[in-house]
């Protein structure tokens, strides 16, 4: 035990004057060692370093481990653990009522790709703006570890079950069906997925990051596609991602040979480096293509797979009141008596 | 039962003095998709114009073309617009159903029909009225692919000049049908002359019934009772509406959407309402939770299969108290069942919709009147209560024209129920979401976006304590369930007060009890009980679910309570046993059936009389 | 109350003289995830094995690992296997709750813990014996990261000592449980002893608790409810099953697989069963439905949110006439409510489970010799009734392990209903699926693929007339719907009966009706409600819905019946009152609760003691 | 009126004894003019040329005008026709029951990709023997004309109403779930869809044929992208497709410079002519993106995008009996009494 007393430095904050503290959530009832408890980390982070105002995010979950985890970051956010598989209804419900919330949405493979994929597919069709964020672990965790549909070929069960139905790529899906913004990571790969979620948070539209989430219970064995080994052998990085935010001064500018930039909506850019030679993640149908690929040499492929800035997402389709709808006042909701008189009047 | 003979005497015998006046059923059989459905309403608006109580149903089949369809409307001086089962007088249009129709008939009454159709063969106790539409159509409409259509309008010019309906009024009925269409407007209305003209020139009237001029529409409107809740909506200040089409919900949100479109945008061209067409129920409601959550005032409206499919996310409501208002548009269950066909056979599987301990609030409108009024109970009900609140309407109400008076303007401003804003928090530093503070069982929320540090709690389907903290102690669960409970029991007295009717100036010992669309047949029968029986019954007409007091005063003033409703179950009459003091339970009686047709007053008083020994 | 001094006296005072044997509470605190299931499941063999009726739960929290578990086993001579409310021996190897669970001990409790958490500093009025888990578990564990796990049998050993269990039976308790691992078995073995010779020599007797050898349990077996189950479906002939997992239902599915895998495969390889994980409920439900129609003994299991999810489905089964099988597990609901805990909460919405006017057969089986039988009962009511059929059992039976007599070999051969083959047809010419050809309700159908041009049939949930074409006509459509309800009247004669057990040799003027594993409960106080306060009852355990006849006697022979179960709204106690002559209803009473624990005696005897103003 | 009496001649019959005749449904209920009823003639003639036995045929369909259709078919086939979106999970569970049927699906675009698009996306996984038709309008018919989720972008209704969101390709979505045998027609394409039904009816595993099929009642009109204007002007056969049954004798050969033949896992051949230079139905990858760039430039592709006739199917995964489940004997399906004695004796 010290005898002098030491001052302690001020803690660190961001641009809206909060320490990550502020974005901290309940201790986790996850297994220790969990993909997903990392998952929230980054989370926590990312948004930390955004300097994202936790009053304004919301996190609405299905139902699972992934799904338990908004419970386990950011306190200062509303929650919304919905029903299994129905997440992106409920997302989309609460951003028609106020555009100005930004969503950050849990998911589990088994959630999103079983019973969840109808509501999925739609939601990607829609480009709702939210990150949607797939904690993927190829089982059930919650359940004791059943294969979900996004379980490999061949992958194995703890039990010796071998998974004999192919897997679905949600990341191949969303970009087909319209999302705008579609990568994955590893749960494993902190400085991967910290860049990607902090260009998800500029992003306008829908992100789609199926992240790879071993769960250590049920599926991290010899014999697993999603174990923590398997990932390390596998995982096949497409792009090396930096994130420079909007409110960031210009850094050093770079090597165009190597590298590539997007500019996001926000100002912000998403830089890429040392690409695959000629890989261009504004190409819809290359990024399809090369996920197929993935497959087919066992790889993992990893990094932002698509992304396409400035697509109207389904908000300003809808073309919505600035002031958010859940708040409009009476008087902009209910229209005078005289209209009523007026459709009075044509039904005489 | 007379011979035909005899009947012919009957009916037609004494016609000449025997004038049957501003009281008939008329029928027009046609086949969907051939547009008879403007001419029917033009028919229908004439007669209203001409200030007689009427009342129009379509009975179609679920199809989109082809298929027979009967319109059926009916005029009556007394105001009596429920079904009528006898037809008085019959449009015959379609060679598929013609024979049935005419042989369905009670003698006496009147043919009106395509003359190769060659029905006056069939019987002999009935007017026939032959009309040769083919030839009378061409000379007015050139264009032949037009005819199928215009055709139509000729039978409205015959009946108007057999009925002796105002040709001005059918001229304004038209004119306001086609309303901006001018040209069609003219070539329908020569269809219309062509025929009146036929009809004064060619058939001499042998039918005792005549349409004439009285004042009792004296300002009233018509509107079919979907477009009347997509107007009670607008004005209860929706702002977000999901949907998934299904019959016969769909114009609900169709109408809805043409309102908002004209009364709802900002001068800056911004939507004060998001309006989405979901990929299926259970995203609909999803949605609607999502929204009600976040603050919005959120809608769907479905029918039963749509409701069925909600019933997990119902739970959800129920649990995690989140507000919104579903539209149950009845219709023929189970299953698919008959989509065309009305019923109010939802009630006991909506009312413990989903799975667990759940119960839901239901209201349940008799009219176009109330589809507008209670679309704003339903909102406020929601958000005060935070739960889902369901209307149950039907199809005779949601897709017929009904008269009514004019909709009145809300009275009562808009109730948001317990919301906490920045400013309360400030003050209160901080809140317990599922904390019974006031002693009605209703806790405070907050809206997510809302800017203090303490405004968040966790919503979730799973066991919480009053913090909304995830809980699984028995205490905590046991506690929390037994407030929303209270929050069920304090509605009682919120939600839409019963319509009692007393039979007459005596205190009855009997009593009825019935909602929704069945309310039209029971006023009739009880007329029917009073003047051919002498009963004279009080009647009491359920508005809402959970029960108020006055339901369960009614049963204990009376010795004998029929429950009058459409379905096959008596689910009404369930779910009033199961609420009431076991003593009363004998007095209940059931008066139900389901069969697609709406009710009418002389099966009641049939089943009725038939119980009471009479 | 007693000051602790004086309790202290009173419970450990005159110790010496009363010993309490073979009656007890055990409660093993510990977290879940740590492996402490095996060592409760040797602890629970050993007194079963001592011949001493046993009864083991376990409650457990919804998550993986790392949250408090508690594992109760109750040991009672005079066979009493409900759970017992108060706690007479706590093992308590759980930081986070130990203080909790030894401040909530009656006074006289005994506390085994582990030494470090310094429990006896807690109260003065309980017995304490520390046991230094970690000292003792490292010579007999090398592999230090196998101790966490082999920790747990140290207490089996100690408690072993304590109580005066045969060490030869808990070494064969053992040894079962490890079955073919050797190696585990024999370092699992010598924590035992390490544990049992620890309590020799460190611990001296100060409880009064014991077992000895009695005989209540020869030839008797051990099972869960869900293998129960999957042993009758395989016996049933089940040959197409569907599931998505879900909480606590999963077992009896992956009980299942294991056992078909073993008993249901040909010498050939092939195998006389398919099983499919679906991608959800809906998706389950569909699959079986259409191996139902196509002719297949087809099954799910889900629980309460996956019933909600088929209610579509349901109500399509009920209307299209398609069989098959149904098992809730319940839990606590609404929505996802608690899921590891154990409820009667779907038994309203399941009976009128799907919009319109839907009906389910409902089975509710109360023993694991029952989930055995009426698996069979469930497969041959389903087929006969051409209906779906769900059997409600629940967590608790599901999920634990219960003694039970070796379940019996099924003495009927297998009713596959009413099925017309291609030689049936060549004899008959054809048929009318829904035609009520034997006056039972019950129509004919042809399985796809029968080789007769006259076999096909058009299955649908949209109107349909007797030969299945397709029908909007209203005579149709109601005597369709009251075809199908006689079928469920008929079935009231063909469902299990229920079980009467007469209070004493005089008629007795009250009644309790229970169902599903409330019955342990039931009978352990109708003998505390005899011997404290002599009232003798009489007791019928309801096993299915439709109600059969003895349901509705009992009720007339009684002037109080008392319905229990474990629902906040009184679920059956609701299908009762709506079945019962409704003089009848009066004579009803509710004692109903939930909040997620098994059902015990004391709780009901008081319940129903202050409802009789005792 | 002809005075001499001609002997009829004898009517035409199929392999199997049956006339065309013997294959026909009830009478149309949809409107004349529908897409649906071509379809249901293209089926009748198919089937019959094929000498299908009736009997061994199901037909499951959803709810909508297409899902009727099944009625004005094959009445000697078994029929079910189930609740909207879900008649994936009732074929599976027949086939199940019974895998000597011949599964016909019929399906609508709302029926498929809106409600069902959850279950469709599964049943593509598990490569159940069916022949999955979707009839595909663009709008639900039978509610009278909203847009469904195969709406083509800027696709515009009688109203007036633009549809804003991306339209799903189920065929894209097929293959790349993992369908055997995949394909798109037109309703008015006699030749093609005739040749592509009966190589179907030969193909062991998942047949998914999206047939364009106009609803001439709310959406063939000017504006509408599935109307039949629209189709004549913008349909793009990928190839000339023929089929030679197993049982019928070998024809003359063909060129295999603008020829290509795949023998179907029955014996019979699916031949390709006038191909695209190098496309190869064999191949999911180039499939796929000739999909979507047929999106790109607007054209409605034809064909068989996709077909690989030897994988396996579910029933194959599954190894169940030859004979049906649905008909095993008692004896085949309660184990004996000595079965259940053991059990007893482990768990005593
Ligand atoms: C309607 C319904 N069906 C089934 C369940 C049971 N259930 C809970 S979580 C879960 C799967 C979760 O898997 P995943 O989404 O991958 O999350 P993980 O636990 O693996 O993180 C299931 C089937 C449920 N809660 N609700
Ligand atoms: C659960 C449910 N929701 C909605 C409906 C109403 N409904 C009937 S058919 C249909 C859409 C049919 O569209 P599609 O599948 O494209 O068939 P089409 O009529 O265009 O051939 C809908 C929404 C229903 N029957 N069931
Ligand atoms: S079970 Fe698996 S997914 Fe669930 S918390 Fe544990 S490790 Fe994570
Ligand atoms: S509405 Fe459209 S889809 Fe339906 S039958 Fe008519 S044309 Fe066909
Ligand atoms: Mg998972
Ligand atoms: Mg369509």
């Amino acid at each position: 035990m010290a005898t002098t007393s030491t001052p302690t430095p001020a803690p660190k904050i961001n641009r809206i004057g909060l320490t990550v503290l502020d974005y901290r959530g309940g201790k986790t009832t996850l297994c220790a060692g969990c993909g997903h408890n990392a998952i929230s980390e980054r989370i926590i982070d990312a948004m930390y370093e955004m300097g994202v105002s936790p009053e304004r995010v919301i996190k609405p979950s299905g139902i699972g481990c992934s799904s338990k985890s908004p419970a386990y970051f950011m306190s200062r956010s509303h929650s919304f653990n919905a029903v299994h598989g129905r997440m992106p209804s409920v997302a989309t419900g609460a951003m028609l009522a106020n555009h100005k919330l930004i969503a950050l949405g849990v998911s589990g493979d088994g959630d999103t790709a079983s019973i969840g994929i109808g509501q999925f597919v739609h939601l990607m069709r829609r480009n709702l703006p939210i990150i949607y964020i797939i904690e993927d672990n190829g089982v059930y965790g919650l359940t004791k570890g059943q294969f979900s549909a996004t379980a490999d070929l061949g992958s194995k069960l703890k039990s010796g079950v071998l998974n004999d139905l192919p897997p679905i790529d949600t990341c191949a899906m969303a970009i087909t069906l319209g999302a705008t913004f579609v990568g994955r990571s590893f749960s494993g790969d902190k400085r991967q997925l910290h860049s990607m979620l902090k260009a998800a948070i500029a992003h306008k539209g829908t992100v789609m990051l199926d992240v790879v989430s071993p769960c250590v219970t049920f599926n991290d064995h010899e014999g697993s596609t999603k174990s923590y080994k398997y990932m390390k052998d596998h995982e096949e990085p497409l792009q090396d991602i930096s994130f420079i935010p909007s409110f960031q001064e210009i850094d050093v500018d770079y090597d165009p040979g190597t590298t590539v930039e997007v500019t996001m909506h926000d100002g912000s850019r998403l830089r890429f480096s040392k690409l695959e030679e000629e890989y261009d993640a504004t190409n819809r149908i290359k990024a399809i293509s090369r996920l197929h690929e993935a497959h087919e040499k066992n790889e993992v492929l990893t990094g932002v797979f698509y992304v396409n800035p400035e697509a109207p997402s389904f908000i300003d389709m809808l073309n919505v009141t600035e002031e958010p709808l859940a708040t409009l006042p009476e008087s902009a909701t209910r229209p005078g008596r005289q209209v009523l008189d007026q459709v009075m009047e044509e039904l005489r | 039962m007379a011979t035909t003979d005899v009947a012919l005497h009957d009916a037609l015998g004494q016609r000449e003095p025997k004038r049957v006046v501003n009281n008939m059923s008329i029928q027009v059989a046609t086949v969907n998709g051939s547009g008879s459905q403007s001419s029917n309403t033009v028919l229908l608006r004439s007669i209203f114009q001409m200030g007689v109580p009427v009342s129009g149903k379509n009975l179609f089949p679920s199809n989109i073309a082809g298929l027979p369809t009967w319109y059926t409307i009916r005029a009556n001086k007394d105001g009596y617009i429920a079904r009528k089962k006898e037809i008085d007088f019959v449009i015959a249009m379609n060679a598929e159903t013609a024979q049935e129709d005419v042989m369905s008939l009670a003698p006496g009454a009147v043919v009106l029909y395509d003359e190769p159709l060659n029905l006056n063969k069939a019987r002999t106790d009935l007017v026939f009225y032959p009309v040769p539409f083919d030839k009378l159509v061409a000379p007015v409409c050139p264009e032949a692919k037009l005819r199928k259509l215009v055709k139509n309008m000729i039978y409205v010019g015959v009946a108007a000049q057999l009925l002796g309906i105002d040709m001005a009024e059918v001229e304004k009925a038209l004119r306001k049908q086609f309303a901006t269409k001018v040209k069609a407007a003219n070539l329908n209305l020569a269809a219309v002359r062509a025929g009146y003209d036929y009809a004064t020139a060619n058939l001499t009237k042998q039918d005792p019934y005549f349409i004439q001029r009285m004042d009792k529409t004296q300002g009233m409107i018509i509107i079919d009772g979907n477009s009347a809740a997509a107007l009670g909506c607008m004005f209860a200040g929706v702002t977000v509406v999901t949907w998934y089409p299904i019959t016969p919900s769909s114009s609900l949100v169709e109408t809805l959407i043409d309102y908002m479109k004209e009364h709802r945008i900002n001068p800056d061209g911004k939507a004060t309402f998001a309006i989405v067409q979901a990929e299926d129920e259970l995203a609909a409601i999803g949605m609607v939770l999502g929204a009600g959550w976040a603050g919005a005032r959120s809608m769907t409206a479905t029918a039963g299969p749509g409701i069925s499919l909600m019933a997990e996310f119902a739970g959800l409501a129920y649990y995690a108290e989140v507000p919104g208002v579903i539209w149950d548009i009845q219709r023929v269950g189970p299953s698919t069942g008959l989509p065309t066909r009305t019923s109010q056979g939802d009630i006991l599987s909506t009312a413990f919709l989903s799975h667990g301990d759940t119960k839901n609030i239901l209201l349940m409108p008799c009219s176009v009147a109330e589809c507008f009024s209670m679309a704003q109970d339903a909102f406020n009900l929601a958000e005060q209560f935070q739960t889902l609140v369901f209307v149950m309407s039907d199809l005779d109400l949601g897709m017929n024209n009904w008269m009514s008076d004019p909709f009145e303007y809300p009275k009562e401003p808009i109730n948001r129920g317990k919301v906490l804003t920045k400013e309360d928090l400030d003050r209160l530093g901080g809140f317990s979401r599922y904390k019974d503070v006031d002693g009605d069982g209703v806790g405070y929320r907050t809206l997510p976006g809302t800017e203090h540090p303490a405004a968040a709690y966790f919503t979730r389907g799973t066991g919480h304590n009053e913090k909304s903290g995830y809980s699984e102690r028995p205490d905590d669960f046991e506690r929390n369930m037994e407030r929303i409970n209270k929050k069920f029991e304090t509605a009682r007295s919120f939600v839409p007060r019963p319509e009692f009717i007393a039979g007459g100036k005596t205190k009855s010992k009997i009593g009825i009890i019935a909602y929704g669309t069945s309310h039209w047949a029971i006023i009739e029968a009880r007329d029917q009980l009073r003047d051919e029986y002498n009963i004279e019954i009080d009647y009491l007409r359920v508005k809402a679910y959970p029960f108020s007091r006055e339901v369960h005063e009614f049963i204990e003033q009376h010795d004998r309570v029929y429950v009058v409703e459409q379905n096959r179950d008596a689910q009404m009459l369930c779910l009033i046993k199961l609420d009431i003091k076991p003593e009363l339970v004998t007095r209940l009686r059931s008066i139900a059936h389901i069969h697609g047709l709406p009710l009418d007053a002389r099966s009641v008083t049939d089943e009725l009389t038939t119980m009471e020994g009479k």
